[in-house]
């Protein structure tokens, strides 16, 4: 088990914790992140282009009906969860919850990394299950916060105040937040990409090997050591977060990789590998595309709350120990 | 000696996220132009460490003085809504005011 | 017509390697917040290229103007011990005077 | 025909151009681009300067005087067909056709790889004309320009008011520019590089071969989708432009076209792929190094004009039709 | 109380291909040093998105009252030329004046 | 001699010179060169590594007593002979010294480089001494600034003045400092990826190969580019600097070569590759991990004298002159 962690990609995470627990002046250049996640996007969207265009549509199209339900049901089980802690009020908790319906993509690589060292082969469609699953999410997330405001205004309602965010649909219109969620940076890079590989000329994409493969690792390495750093910075914010909070950041991935662990396994049939992709899909939560979004759709939530949860405990989780339970959960469904 | 004339300087720090929707309200409101310098800080919502997904930018905008109100209003409106948005106002001189009343371009 | 009220506006240049020193006594002070920028420049001490060794930054603190002294009180001491900072002091007016008074998180 | 355009480098440029129009979040952090350019631009150098240790003197001596007949050229013809439309005055015509004499390393490249996937073969030559068309349109622009102040003052002459720039030349020294126009930071790489190229030891450049051959493609179509972005946002300027400069935009890149097709196929005596470059290059405008020299050159014209042009309309236009268009040409000329 | 002083600051935008040209006239001008930050805007010329050969610089000088007039001419001079600036002055205090009446080095 | 300096990577840190000296435009973006140095340190410390895991621990721990006292030795001795010089003050000397003591990267990877070609092999015992040198010098800095300031207080203490800075020592806390010196970002990602790269499994460390030894020399090459720039910009500074100190700066470093070559090739017994990479680890000066270290711990001292002799004297010194200079030292005590 220990030496299922003794991978590079995760030791290179671990290590950008320590650089930060060590308060070490380790900084990385802002526009170094951006880069590395652009890439590694590109990457993995030529790669899974270039394999979809080889899969079977029946297939494909069951991963994504149930990457759409995955995306649109784990932000109610969340908000489920977190209204039960009685620690958020709504607002954030709808914010929150949106997180756990969108995906890491970060996460999913550490995941890939892992599966590779250990010699388990996965399908690609978990690839597509993740550019479906980055934005439904957001639209949950506002319809939960727009709920959560007429909540508030009915409580409030009796002293008669006109607040002037009454009418809580004009912060963002539902219009132009569903064309944000869907035009965001990331789904346009993963999906354009996997277009890209799917229609590319062989001989072409060929010459593209050497960037897309061979440097994948290496890329995703420095990659996860930023975001260790990263980790590591918001689970300083724990206190203000609270303890009961904390633990919701560990339970629901387990969850999510539970019901991920079930229909990997059972729903879609895939493989160990494949089932294993599933559940980290569904127990990770987003930290790159759910964050801005929700500074947009649900300003009145506090960012803290959501990037210490996602950014700070859940990733970290994911990324050293929710991995192997994940793959241990289809381990044992493959047995029974 | 160099002729000044004075003009309001409107400065906003806010998360990156909103320069869509200041630049669409710059335009509506006429203003002749805005700069937007990237940034970083913390306040009442914690550090904004400058990351892609949570940094701020500083924004300047210099007004004729009679144009300041009304950018001042929707500026309020923003934070009534939840947005949060720090902004100062300051006296500033400037040797050529006719450039800040045509409206910008594109 | 808005309703604008003073504070004062810190602005502090210097290299980069004070910044965590800086932000410290923006906490100890209870400024209730800051704002970086990164910078270039030169000075008495040549130029500041930017590069990650010898790069600048420039600060902002907006505060009540009771809460000025102290802070510029630590800025001297640091100057004292050797220390380059470039300092100005505005006076700025605010939407908001309340926000200006309640310490930063984090 | 359209499958042709189907190389990853056309598709990732079309990748940007659809990201800005459906008007997605997504932004590639400005650092990075910069950074892309001086990588291809360094690798495309050593590259030539390999090959042309070993090339013919007396070729490559007529390949340069070629590239500044072409350099000091276009852009008269440039100046001539603007001031013929009668819609832009004399400083914003000058300014313009200065980006039509020298060219678009970008534009360059993605021709390089639209030869590769049709299996044509192309001489190096072209590569050191790249480098020398860099300069020489912008000190033609210059003069251009200061004939258009000469003008623009003959005509003001009469009411006898002295403007400040009365003496043109001080705007900026004829010296000076010179001193930008040869030693601008594109201009350096490629000249730098092809001389390490010529003269570092073989097995020394072996070392260099993974970074500057293997990943050369996938930083491509990385730069070229980011460039797809800004082309778009430039396009969407179009009607700030006017239509019969837009139709400039693309008259003018068939005028070069079809010169460069000449000079490269009976001049120079190229292959077919080689003469086809010869062509790109004459067709390309650049949005690298002359829009800068230009703001500073000539303060007085705008902008948005020549960048509209030279970025928006000139560069699309050559990527996804120009190429085939100008290897048509070229294929004609080799067929009479 | 800390004794404060008042200073003139000028703040330049433009494009960054003026870099070099504004630094020899902070140079000839004897100012004490400048602080550059990156930017991008809009304004009369359209959008600077801040790529390469398209970005803004912010351009801060601290200088005494007395000193400011020739630079604003020259700058004056430079708008004169086609040149495309946006300026403004504003009054600041300092804890230090000497230092900015000292020219910089490099 | 000459042809021993026809290798890419001096041709392209000469190149950085001279787009300098012509004064071309030509800019790299400060992110790109921080993350060139954050890459190149991974690639050699996962190298590094890989190796040491093989390595010998005595002679493992004689490299790091030896890199030990190196680094604070070589200060005492440069703060020696700066007194001497009577140029700078004492507080000016204690910073300029720190820098020697430790160590640049860049020079030993360009040694490194120059060994390749030359076909010298050398022990990977270096690699832990670079790592070990980064930062005992920024502690023997603060002493000698610490003593500096006792000796100025006391000869300006007869006039009664209390200044602020009387108690030198709240500077900075030498707790503060000892912690800054050894948790300083090349010193976590050097030793972070020794210790990655040698508890790692082996086929998942193959995984990074193309990332950290293909491309590695391109990367090189591009940072020694940018960093010729920076050397040649402080170059310019020579004057301000003044004839005698700039001796120092091509004095010292041949001075701590030849200690370096004695330690290497008889207390350590390495081969001719390796102990010139020992006297490269003593003749070069940090410009990078000791000047901001100085900023903050001596505050007092100049910047501009400590970045020109470390980076505009001693770094072009040693890329082109010293390292066969040292390697000839070397050569000249193994015959004897
Ligand atoms: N007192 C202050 N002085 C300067 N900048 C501030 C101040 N308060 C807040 N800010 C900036 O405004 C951003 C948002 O602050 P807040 O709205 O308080 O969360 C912070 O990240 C800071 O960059
Ligand atoms: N007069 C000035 N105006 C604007 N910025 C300045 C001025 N003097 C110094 N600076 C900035 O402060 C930094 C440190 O300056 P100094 O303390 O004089 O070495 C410089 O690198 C500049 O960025
Ligand atoms: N009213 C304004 N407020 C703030 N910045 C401006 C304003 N007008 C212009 N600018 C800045 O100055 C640059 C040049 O503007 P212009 O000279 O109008 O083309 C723009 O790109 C903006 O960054
Ligand atoms: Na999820
Ligand atoms: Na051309
Ligand atoms: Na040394």
């Amino acid at each position: 088990m220990l030496s299922n962690l003794m991978i590079p990609a995760v030791l290179f995470f671990a290590l950008g914790v320590i650089a930060r627990v060590i308060k070490s002046d380790l900084k990385f250049p802002p526009e170094l992140a951006k880069a590395l996640s652009i890439y590694l996007l590109m990457s993995i969207g030529l790669h899974g282009g270039v394999e979809l265009a080889k899969a079977d549509l029946g297939s494909a199209v069951s991963a994504i009906v149930w990457a759409l339900l995955l995306g649109f049901g784990m932000p109610v089980i969340g908000y489920g969860l977190l209204t039960a802690t009685r620690r958020v009020g709504p607002l954030d908790a709808a914010a929150i919850a949106a997180h756990y319906g969108s995906v890491s993509a970060g996460t999913f690589l550490a995941a890939m990394a892992w599966l590779d060292t250990q010699g388990l082969a996965y399908e690609t469609y978990p690839l597509i299950m993740l550019a479906v699953m980055e934005s439904p999410a957001i639209v949950v997330g506002l319809l939960l916060a727009a709920r959560a405001r007429q909540k508030v205004r009915a409580a409030a309602g009796s002293n008669g105040t006109a607040t002037t965010n009454g009418r809580g649909e004009d912060t963002t219109s539902l219009r132009s937040l569903l064309h944000g969620a869907f035009t965001n940076g990331s789904v346009v890079i993963l999906v354009g990409c996997m277009a890209i590989g799917a229609i590319s000329l062989p001989n072409a994409m060929d010459k593209l090997k050497p960037f897309i493969d061979d440097i994948f690792m290496g890329a995703l390495c420095l990659f996860l050591f930023e975001m260790g750093m990263e980790a590591a910075r918001r689970l300083q914010d724990f206190k203000r977060v609270g303890a009961i909070l904390a633990v919701f950041g560990i339970v629901m991935p387990i969850v999510g990789g539970a019901v991920g662990a079930l229909i990997g396994s059972l729903a879609l049939d895939f493989s160990v590998g494949g089932a294993t992709l599933v559940a980290v899909l569904a127990a990770s939560a987003s930290y790159i595309a759910v964050p801005p979004a929700m500074r947009l759709a649900v300003p009145e939530a506090n960012p803290s709350l959501y990037l210490t949860l996602s950014l700070g405990i859940t990733f970290p989780f994911n990324v050293v120990l929710g991995i192997p339970l994940y793959h241990a959960m289809v381990t044992f469904l493959a047995g029974v | 000696m160099v002729d000044l004339y004075p003009e309001k300087l409107v400065t906003i720090i806010t998360t990156s996220m909103l320069e869509g929707r200041l630049v669409r309200l710059f335009r509506e409101r006429g203003t002749s132009g805005y700069t937007i310098v990237p940034a970083r800080g913390a306040g009442s919502r914690g550090e904004q460490t400058g990351l892609d997904f949570d940094a701020n930018i500083l924004v300047e905008v210099i007004l004729p003085a009679d144009r300041l109100d009304p950018l001042l209003d929707d500026i309020k409106r923003l934070i009534a809504r939840g947005h949060h948005l720090t902004l100062y106002v300051s006296d500033v001189s400037v040797i050529s005011p006719e450039k800040f009343t045509r409206p910008f371009e594109g």
